[in-house]
Order: structure tokens, then C-alpha cells, then sequence
């Protein structure tokens, strides 16, 4: 796959009408309940189409090792990153964890471009990486508290009611997202048969709906963004592409087969922008969120979605070769 | 008619339960919450952003008595800055005081 | 159909998850514009298809003792349950009449999951039963009404200006389930043809996405619920049973047939939470929602939707063969 | 700049109409309506719904003269227990005093 | 094609129920968020289908043809309106320069409704006239704007920023339109197959729910509508006819065929509602939306929908025969 | 706690962009933005309209000095009439003063 071939299909073609519609200052715009209604429709289509493959081919040993990597990378990418942005970038210690949080986080729709980009490829991944998206949602913002030492400023009167690991694991999206995942495994082929026409007839259709309005939020936020440096615009796009050949290298060395090992590295490559943003406001109350969603939102998720994901797949195949 | 005190605080939607805890704390449990679209302060430009909530902003409305709004005050100051947050205060007149504390 | 059936689709499923969700206290919510948006397009998707299935099938005398025997539950059903709260819950008047007007009505969204697990369990009811639905909606409004004996109190001035028989039967939800089953009998089968994959191919899975909200939505009222009692709860139990049980002991005796008795059955033990709160709060304002909804929308949808819809097409099984 | 009287009322949705012909015979024919999200009151929390529109709230903004203030209170006074509502009055100033009564 | 053949369609009998309900004093309503969310949806839809027509039949000089005449009605039309209401309404400067620019320009709505009614009438329109529908929204704000004489009054403090011409072209609606027409066009029908459901399934189904809110909008400003009179009621039915049948003619000199010039003259005769509106309070915010709104949205169009697109299909057969 | 104003001015949604802009040029460039719901004035009714965005209303807020406060509500009085804008202008306190200006 060429990055061409990812560029002309429709939904990267709507991602970049709605840019080019917000940088020329258009007055386009989706309202924020019609895009937030989406974005639960998408997370839940992603977990059940994942939970049906997973009832119809059964779990495999290779579902448990994708998940084990998953998790280890959530946990761990964050720490590299973290000493970078404070050595490189100069961030303070706030701003650096909070960021690599999100970059050891994932991207729910950069995951469905990239399996959409897959499967046209004709090299379409398991199943089962719908559950390694949702485990590696979370553990990342664990490490990055951790390297905030949130702990030590001692609890503020604002800071959350049910301490942080509870925000953490019962945010919606991952409560969504596991929950359709389950719920799809439960209910099997059979069962979910009589909705099949709404979670998988309509889903590149609505990805495209909502790729438009990431495109329009994405620019529109670049264009805001005096958060952003030419030096963290640069490691925005560095990140990915050494966190994404990392999981590639890993998923072929676990041996998930090209088209998985491609789609390992397009998540650990991803950043999250709506988990971990929502958690780090609570959290993290004094790092940037121009920052951090500046960084992931407005630079690494274009590029991600025109460049690295055929860049991830690329790697995967010359390695699968 | 008597007089009360209006507080108003804007403030990050993912903090509002805490807010409100931290209001019942000092006395003001009686509020209504009214929602805003965006802005611009010191930090910058923000719009309502319903996708992770992470940048939406809420507006906490309070009318309550003078000493159990500078308590209230007094409790949210050390937070103002490293929450971002906006405080208002002014008067305003109510029928039936007591059910404003 | 066994109760574990109903609990392993995918709409209770949804369910379900949306009210565990609430309960761990995670931040999932669907936007109001949305939940509202939906339960427009359910409603109106239930009018059409019920339309369209009496333009295929023809109107039956059957369908004429259906609608008489909806109108006369709806009329007479709040009678006991006034005089029992009054007695045993020791609610004052206004508030008994207010309780029971909503359990003389109905609720659309346990008809639309009534009627799909009654075709998944083989046994369709007429498509009639949309206009037993929508007629059953208001007469219960009227008689819990007059239980209050509104007009007493004298006009105040804040009483609804076209007065409320006006608000009763233009309420919207009334207004757009008869004008969808009109318009669906009108166009018939030809005619609706080309919108047929909207109001029939995705009503299952928005119907998933709808009671994800509804979960939500019913775990939350009963967590804040402080208007609710072990009594009332009970009485939020007791009533929809039998209830239900006299609407398909009626259907039966009617020779409406299994299916269809089974679902007057629902549509007897439900209990509505969109057209009557909505005319309750005008009508009587001193009323409390805190325990109109809690009791209708907290408690007996979830129990009629999980254990009360099985139980209903047991007795109806059982008295039909 | 001219001296006006601010009222605000928080009304649920369904009493809305009724409210906004009770104002115009008070004298009160220009308005504003705000959205409100949720709050807590004397009788417990509400969120906003959208579903059946009963539980929602809103905000009723006029600027009006002090005698046709007066007048709009006066009527509601006798509401406001037995409907849920809160009345808010304070001190406003305004361009083109006329146009506000 | 006879009005009743229209008046029993599942699009016209929504708009139908929704405005009866509204006339009723009903209090139905869909949310705003919904319906703008619809409103993008159909021209998403609009787009794309006309891009994968002009991508599978190819670009034809009648393509060429039909878009200049679209332009060059956009661009005239106003000029006899205008004079028409200064002289024959009384309106001012510019109240009559705004109205008029609502004229020359098009709606979207009344051109899917349109183009449904001429598929289902066995007389389908070409594809290419979406780029015929985006290509006249904008000139006509251009005519009104030179007819109001907006440059004479100076800038004043709230003028645009970027210019008028920028809002004019840059208006949400014209770049989603084009921006659609132009991916179906680069994805073709190979691209587009994934995304099919929803663009071309959904398409039907969810305009009869826009057309019930448009119902509902309509009726709703006509009952508020204190700025309308009789003459400029009987003017928003007048003018429509004339410039429907004055387009019919074009295409038919043109020899556009029957279905095409039946859509020429659907559009000549359509009133804009959603671009020309947002523009006019920008430029002109002396003219009372009011007027122009309540011509276009709360008379030409349901008139168009009902009456007028019937009327013009007849043209159309008469003269192409 | 100091004194401040607070000026509220309710605009069409298409010219708040140019609002924020003339704001900005009289000194004031801190600001919330309040959604609403619709309202009735001299040019009769209007309610929020998402389809075109033409009638809808927003309410721009901002604190500031009583200087910044004059020369902002100076330049907008020209417009108030040919605009449909309602302004409102009342005093608040706040805690931090330097930050409202
Ligand atoms: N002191 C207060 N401050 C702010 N909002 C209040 C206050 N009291 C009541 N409200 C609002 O008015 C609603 C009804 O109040 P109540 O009748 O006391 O339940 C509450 O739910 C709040 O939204
Ligand atoms: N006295 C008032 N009180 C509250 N809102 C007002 C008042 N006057 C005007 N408005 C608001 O400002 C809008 C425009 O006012 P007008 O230019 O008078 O039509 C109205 O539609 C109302 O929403
Ligand atoms: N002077 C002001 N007037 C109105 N809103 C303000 C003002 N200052 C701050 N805000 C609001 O409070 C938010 C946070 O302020 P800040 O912490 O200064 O960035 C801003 O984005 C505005 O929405
Ligand atoms: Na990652
Ligand atoms: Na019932
Ligand atoms: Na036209």
C-alpha cells in the first residue's frame, strides 16, 4: 500500500475536506452532539465486529500474546518519551508525563482507518486486536501519572472523587468499547444477525461523517495552537514513527502474521485524544491541554492518517517478507 | 424581597463533580448548572468540545447567603490559578430567603 | 421463551451495560440531542412498520377488538392502582393519580422490544398492535386526571393554555406514531419500499444504541432517587405483573391469538416515561417526578424488559395452548 | 445608561409557554431564553432530559422597568412554591433605555 | 406526474404530518443538533451521488451546458425579482435585494425531493446536476448584494473579515456539496462501494425525517410570521412558477431531455433557505429575516414540494414532447 | 474581592466573530460565550435555528474595567439598532483582579 492508495479513499478524502475547510476558515461545522454520537456508534461497532470474529473463530494463544505485548507497550512507551520531551523539548515534568501518556495511549479511529486500509489492501488483521485497542487504552496514563508524581502535590480539594485509577478504567470509551466487545462475543453470529445492518453496513459510511469533523477539529485546533513549537510539531510526527516500526518489529517477532503485526504498530504509533485528554484534565489540572492535544490530536493524527498508516504497513510487510 | 449572594464559577466539566462536592462542603448544596460554548483567558482560546469533554467548560450557579459564599470563596481561591477557573461574585434579591440559605 | 433468552440479546445486552455502567459510576453518557433523536426515529419507524403490515395484511375485525380493549385498559387500569397506592403506599392524591396514570399508559420502547423478542422467539404478533400502541398512550392521562380531580383546584396561572386535552393528544410522541402508522397504511408496500432500509433495516441496532441510553438513564434516577421506597419499589414490581397478566388473559379471551396477546400483555404491564411525564408536569406540577419517573422508568421498565417481557410470553404460551 | 430591573426565572420546559403569556400580561413582552443542564434544589438533583422534556429547566432573562418587574413578581410569587421555581432579581444598566420598557 | 402522485410519497406526506402537527400546536420537535447533523448527511449524500454518476458516465459537454446556464440563471434571476418587489411589494432597497438573492439561489432539499419524485416517475435527471445545483447557490448572493448597493454604506464595525465573497464561497453547505461531488468523483464507484449503505441506502429514509422537521420549521414561521402579508405570500408562490417554468425551457432549448430539464427548472424555481439566510444577516443585517426566510422557508418552499416540482415535471413532458 | 463589569451582549451567531474582533480592538480580549435558546424583542419572535445558523443568538460575556468596559459599549452603541444586539452592562467582584484587565 502506497500512501497514495490510502490518500484516495474516501474516508482520508473527507479528513482532508474538512481541513482544507477549517484552514480556509469555511464556516462548516458538525455539532458537538451529532460528532460525540458518532464517536459512541463507533466504538461500539468497533467492539462488536471485533467480539462477532472473536465468537466465530474462537480465541487463539495468539490473541493472549497480542494482548501481553499490548499491555507491556501501553505501560512502557511512555517512559521513553517522557525523558525525550524533557531533555529534547524542554517540557516540565507535568507537561512531558502528561504527554506521553497519550502517546503510549491509542487512537480508537486511527485503528479503524487503518483496519478499513487493511482489509481494501487485502492483508486484513485478527480479530481480537478490538480487545488489544481496548486494554491499551488505560495503562499508559498510569505511567504517566506515575511519572507526574501526582501523588506527591497531595490530594487537592478538586481532585477526583473515586481517586484516579476509577476515572482511569470507567472512562466511557473503554467502558463502550469492552462492554460492545463482550456483549459481541456473547451474542455470536447468530445473534447478532438482526443488527449487523447498523454496526457493520453503516460503519465506513459514518467513519467518513466523522472523519470530516476530525478533519475541520484537527486544523481548526493547529490553527488556534500557540501551545505548538516547530520542535513539538517535529517530535509529534517522530513519536509515531518510531513507536509504530517498534510495534510492527514486535508483532512480527510474536509472529501475528503481517496484517496484524501492521495494525499492532499503527496502535502503539497512535495517540489517544479522547480517553486520556478527559482523564489528565481531572488529574493533571496545570499541564496544557494545548499541548498534549495539540501534539496528538492536531499533528500526529493527520499524519498518522495519510502517511503512517501506510508507512506501518510497509515496514510490515517488507518484515513479514 | 431579600438580598443573597450570586457566585458564579466557570469551570472544566471533568472538575464538576468535584466542584460540587466541595460547594455542599461549605454550605452550598442549592445550585443549577448552565452550559457555555467557549472563550478565550490567559490560556488561550477554548470552544465546547463534547468528543473526550476534556476542554468543555460548565457554569456553576449558586445564590446563597453572604457567609456561606465567602466560605465557599475563601475554600475555591487557592484553586482559581491552577484550575483555571472564574470566580464571580454580586448581589441579587430573592423571594422566600430561606430557600436560599 | 426463557427469561436467560431475552437477557443474551443484544438490545437487553445493551441495556444492561448502560445501567452497570452508571452504577461503577463511569462517565458514558449519550448526548440528550442524540437519546432524543433516536427515540424520534424508533417512533416513528414503529408507525411505519405497523402501517405498512396492515396494508399488506388489510385491517381485520381483530384489529377493531385490539383497539378497544387497549382503550379500555388504558381507561380502567389506573383506577386499582390509584386506590392501592392510596391505601398501601399511603401516597396523597394527587401523586397516587399521578403514578397512576403513567401505568395505564405505555411504553414504546418495551412494545419494540416486546414485538422483537417475540419474533426472534417465533411467535410475531399482528401488525396492528402499533395502533393498539398508540391509542392506549392517553386515555390513562384523562382518568389519572380526574383522579386528581385537576379541575377542583381551579385554573392557575401557569395552567397549559389550549388546556389539557389539547396537551394530552397532541403530545408529540402520540402525534408522530399515528401520523408514521397513517403514512405507512397510505404508501403501503410499494411505496415505502425505497425507505425501507432506514425504518426497518437499522431498527434493531439503533433500538441497541437507544437502550445503552435507557440504562444509563434508569441506573442514574435510581441512584439519585431519593423519592423512592422498598414500598414503592415493590409496587414498581407488582403492578406491571399483573397488569401484564390481565392483558393476556384479556388478549387470549378475545381470541387475539398467542403473539398478539402477549404483547397487549406488555403493553398492559408497561408504564410510560415520555408522553405522560411530560403532560404530569404541566397538569400537576405539585406532583413529584422524582417518583413518577423513578418508579415507571427505574424500575419497572428494567424489570418488564428483563424479566417482566419473558414472563408475559410464558402466560401467554400457557393459556393459548 | 440607564438604570433597569434584571429578573431571571428557572421554569421547567412544559410550564415555558404559560410562563411567557404570564409575563406579557404582567407587562413583560421582551425576552430571552437560556438553557440550563441540571442542578439541586429543595427537592433533590435533575439533569437535563430531552427525552419527554419533563425534568428540563430553563432560564426566562427579561430587562424591564422596576413597576413592570414588580408586577411580573408579584404575579409569580404565588407560584413559585407549588411550581419549583427560582426568581432572581438584581440591578442591570442598558443603552436605548426605552427599548426596555 | 400529478400532484396527488407527489401528495402520497413518504417524503411529502412527512413534511405533511410535520406541519399539520406544528399548525396543531403539537409540541413535536427534533433537535437542532439532529437536524443540522441530517442537513450535512443529505449533502454528503448529494455529493457523492452525483460524483459517482459523473465518475461512472463520464463528463459530457451537456454537463458543460447545464452548468452554465444554472450559472447564468443564479446570476439574472434576482434582477427581475427585485424590481418586481420594489415596485409591485413596496419592500425597500434592501429588504427587496435580499429576498431576491434567496431566489436566484437554490435548495437543497427541494432538489433531492425533486429528483426522488423524477426517479420514481421513471424520468431520472443526470447525475451532473448536483454540480448544476452547487454551482448556483452562491452567484446570486453576489447579484443581491450589488443590487442592495452593500459597498455604499462603508464598512461598518461588524462587516465580515474576510470579505463578503469569502463567506459567500466558503459557506459550509457549498463546500460540503462540492467537496462530496468532487470525492465521488476521485473514489468512484469502486471506492464508494463500502460506503454505498449509507450514502445512497440511507438516503430516502432519512430525508422523510428532515422533511418532517422542515415541516415542522415551516409551519411554525409562517404562524410566527408577522413580517409576511398576503402580497408577499401570493409573490412567494408567483415567482417560483415563473422561474420554474423559465428553467424548464432552458434545459429543454438546450436539449437537456425531459428528467434534466425538469431538475433545471425544480432548481430555477427553489428558494434557498440554509446558505443564502447565514449570509444576508452578515451582510445585510438591516433586512428583516423575517421576510426572506418566511418567503422562501415558510411558502416556496412547501408550495415547490407539493405543487410546484409536479407542476414543473409536467412542463418539462409538455414541452419535450 | 474588587470591583468589575460585567458586560453581556446578546448577538446573531453569524457576526460574533467580527464582535470578538471589535472587542478585542477596545481592549477586551478575555470572554465567555453562552448559548440560547431563543427570545422576543422589538423585531418579534426568534428561536435558535441550527440549519442555517441565521437567527440563532449567542451571549458574549466578558469582565473588565469600568475603561475598557466604556470604550467597548462606546464603539457597539452605533450598531445596537441596526443589529438587533442587546447589551447589558452590571457590577461584579472577583478575586485575582489583575486578570479581568
Ligand atoms: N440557591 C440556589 N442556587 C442556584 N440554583 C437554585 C437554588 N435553589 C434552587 N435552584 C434551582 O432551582 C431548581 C428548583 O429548586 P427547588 O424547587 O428548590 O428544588 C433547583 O433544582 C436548582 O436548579
Ligand atoms: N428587554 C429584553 N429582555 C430580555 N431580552 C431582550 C429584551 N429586549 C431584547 N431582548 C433580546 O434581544 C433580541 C433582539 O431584540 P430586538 O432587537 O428588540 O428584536 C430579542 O429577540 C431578545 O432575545
Ligand atoms: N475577563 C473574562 N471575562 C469573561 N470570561 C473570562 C474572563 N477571563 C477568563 N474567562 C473565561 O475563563 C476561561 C479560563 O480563563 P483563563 O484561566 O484566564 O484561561 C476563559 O477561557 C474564559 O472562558
Ligand atoms: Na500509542
Ligand atoms: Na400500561
Ligand atoms: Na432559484
Amino acid at each position: 500500500m502506497t500512501a497514495l492508495d490510502a490518500l484516495t479513499q474516501p474516508v482520508v478524502l473527507f479528513f482532508l475536506l474538512g481541513a482544507l475547510a477549517a484552514f480556509a476558515r469555511s464556516d462548516l461545522a458538525v455539532p458537538e452532539a451529532v460528532a460525540k454520537g458518532l464517536s459512541l456508534y463507533l466504538m461500539m461497532a468497533i467492539g462488536l465486529r471485533g467480539g462477532a470474529e472473536v465468537a466465530h473463530f474462537g480465541a487463539s494463544p495468539q490473541m493472549g500474546l497480542a494482548m501481553a505485548a499490548g499491555i507491556g507497550l501501553s505501560f512502557l512507551l511512555p517512559l521513553p518519551v517522557f525523558f525525550l520531551l524533557r531533555a529534547a523539548a524542554r517540557l516540565d515534568r507535568t507537561n512531558a508525563a502528561a504527554v506521553a501518556a497519550h502517546y503510549g495511549s491509542v487512537s480508537v479511529v486511527t485503528f479503524a482507518t487503518g483496519s478499513e486500509l487493511l482489509r481494501q489492501h487485502g492483508l486484513p488483521a485478527a480479530g481480537y486486536m478490538v480487545a488489544v485497542l481496548a486494554v491499551m487504552e488505560t495503562p499508559a496514563i498510569i505511567t504517566g501519572l506515575a511519572l507526574a508524581r501526582a501523588g506527591r502535590r497531595g490530594r487537592d480539594e478538586l481532585a477526583p472523587r473515586g481517586g484516579l485509577l476509577h476515572e482511569t478504567f470507567l472512562n466511557g470509551s473503554v467502558v463502550l468499547l469492552l462492554g460492545s466487545f463482550l456483549i459481541g462475543m456473547l451474542a455470536g453470529d447468530h445473534g447478532l444477525a438482526p443488527i449487523r445492518p447498523v454496526y457493520d453496513g453503516l460503519f465506513r459510511g459514518l467513519l467518513c461523517l466523522f472523519l470530516l469533523d476530525m478533519g475541520l477539529i484537527a486544523a481548526r485546533r493547529l490553527m488556534d495552537g500557540r501551545a505548538l513549537t516547530a520542535r513539538t510539531v517535529a517530535f509529534a510526527i517522530l513519536i509515531p514513527i518510531v513507536q509504530g516500526a517498534l510495534g510492527v518489529a514486535l508483532g512480527t517477532a510474536l509472529g501475528l502474521g503481517p496484517g496484524t503485526s501492521a495494525l499492532l504498530g499503527i496502535l502503539a504509533g497512535s495517540a489517544s485524544y479522547i480517553a486520556v485528554p478527559a482523564v489528565m484534565r481531572l488529574a493533571l489540572p496545570v499541564a496544557d491541554p494545548g499541548l498534549y492535544l495539540g501534539m496528538s490530536l492536531a499533528v500526529t493524527f493527520p499524519f498518522n492518517l495519510t502517511l503512517g498508516i501506510p508507512c506501518y504497513i510497509w515496514i510490515a510487510e517488507r518484515l513479514g517478507a | 424581597m431579600v438580598e443573597r449572594r450570586r457566585v458564579e464559577v466557570l469551570i472544566d466539566e471533568p472538575l464538576l463533580p468535584a466542584l460540587v462536592e466541595l460547594a455542599q462542603a461549605a454550605g452550598v448544596s442549592r445550585y443549577t448548572l448552565l452550559p457555555a460554548l467557549g472563550g478565550a483567558g490567559a490560556y488561550g482560546r477554548w470552544r465546547d468540545d463534547q468528543l473526550s469533554g476534556a476542554t468543555g467548560k460548565v457554569m456553576f450557579l449558586a445564590i446563597t447567603t453572604r457567609a456561606a459564599a465567602d466560605a465557599f470563596v475563601e475554600r475555591l481561591e487557592p484553586l482559581l490559578d491552577s484550575h483555571n477557573l472564574m470566580l464571580l461574585s454580586s448581589d441579587v434579591e430573592v423571594v422566600r430567603g430561606p430557600r436560599f440559605g
